[in-house]
């Protein structure tokens, strides 16, 4: 599963992109505590969990979105593009 | 094509002229181009740079400009935003919607902005003289956007 | 000089660019481009007479600027309307706004709208296939004019 | 005192302009009294007094507007612009 980071999330990771085996996680809260047992760069990350925005395969969801089967999760923090 | 992502600068009257060249149904035509300011509330910033979620970015987009057809009767709509690095006073976005009323171009114009701000996946970063920062999503943004959901009038 | 009374055609483009040329505080530019419709709810028509009132007509677009200034906080503002025989297609009027916020700069594009269309001097006369008729006022420009007085709402 | 004509209400008169003595009117609905006892173009351009509008000076009045010293005064249908 292809893992994206945007904004401070991706400088935080220190990565925009990573190949990552969810694990059995089934949901993108469940693959972001994978993650924080992981490396500590992911716990910095994903302190704030209510500044985290989530998309599943380019869709907008949310941390209790089903990524089973996903190709691509992205992790982000709220927009504020125009 | 309704909707551009792309570094360069935009042609406010190009577009313009492109949604309503040889039309006679067109009564009303709005734009609202976003500018980069100097001073923000965070104080003077020298730039800013505007990343997005290239793929992601577009179909959001495209999905946004779909609403505000199903919502108002639109003869036209042109959608641009840049990404990269932004001087004070360069162009963000361009917003343009043509109609046969006023009415429906203004408030087109308005809700593609409002969902735009909440719902594309792009993020600032603003330069100053203490550095960089990530510029925080505002809470009038998303009231601004909740106006137009009927659950919530 | 922020109102013009003109037979001539404007430029989007240029207008726009004046109003924030070296400019850096400006972070929303509004446009309203009324155009002429060949159908109306009238019928097909084949072209318009735009009459007007010189002298008064420049007073009362003044007066409407100064008061769109006064209600906004606006960087620039610019509203630029035609008269005499116009063809379907052809551009009617042009209404700018500069401010450092996008919701001022559409409120007071389209209070600028709303007040010109109902306390500016100019009449049309619409050109059809049975002659020619003078427009009729219509009601929901009144009532979008009255939407900005605060003793109706 | 100059007064003055727009849109259809200057086709029935049949003028855009002219001279009038205002002869002790005082508002523009006694000037309008004046004016259509003075010839039929007149009553048919004032038949419907709903329809019609002021101004004095340049300035949007109503038909009980004073005109004592006005240099114009102007009638015309609702306005139609924009």
């Amino acid at each position: 599963m292809q893992v994206l980071y945007f904004a401070w999330l991706r400088e935080r990771v220190g990565a925009a992109a990573e190949e990552i085996d969810p694990d059995g996680a089934r949901t993108a809260r469940q693959l972001i505590e994978r993650l924080r047992d992981r490396d500590p760069r992911y716990a910095s990350a994903f302190a704030d969990m209510a500044a985290v925005r989530v998309a599943v395969d380019q869709e907008m969801g949310d941390l209790d979105t089903p990524i089973d089967g996903a190709r691509e999760v992205a992790f982000f923090p709220p927009v504020t593009g125009g | 094509m309704s909707i551009s992502v792309q570094r360069e600068p935009f042609d406010l009257a190009r577009e313009s002229e492109r949604l309503t060249a040889g039309r006679h149904d067109v009564g009303a035509v709005v734009s609202f181009t976003g500018l980069v300011r100097a001073s923000t509330a965070e104080g003077h910033i020298t730039g800013m740079e505007l990343e997005h979620y290239p793929g992601m970015t577009e179909r959001a987009l495209e999905r946004i400009v779909a609403e505000a057809r199903e919502r108002w009767p639109l003869e036209g709509v042109r959608v641009i935003h840049r990404y990269g690095p932004l001087s004070p006073g360069e162009q963000i976005v361009l917003v343009l919607t043509a109609s046969r009323h006023r009415q429906a171009a203004f408030e087109a114009a308005e809700f593609l902005m409002d969902y735009l701000k909440t719902r594309a996946p792009f993020w600032k970063r603003e330069h100053g003289p203490s550095g960089g920062r990530w510029v925080d999503a505002r809470d009038a943004d998303e009231s601004a956007a909740r106006r137009w959901e009927p659950e919530s009038s």
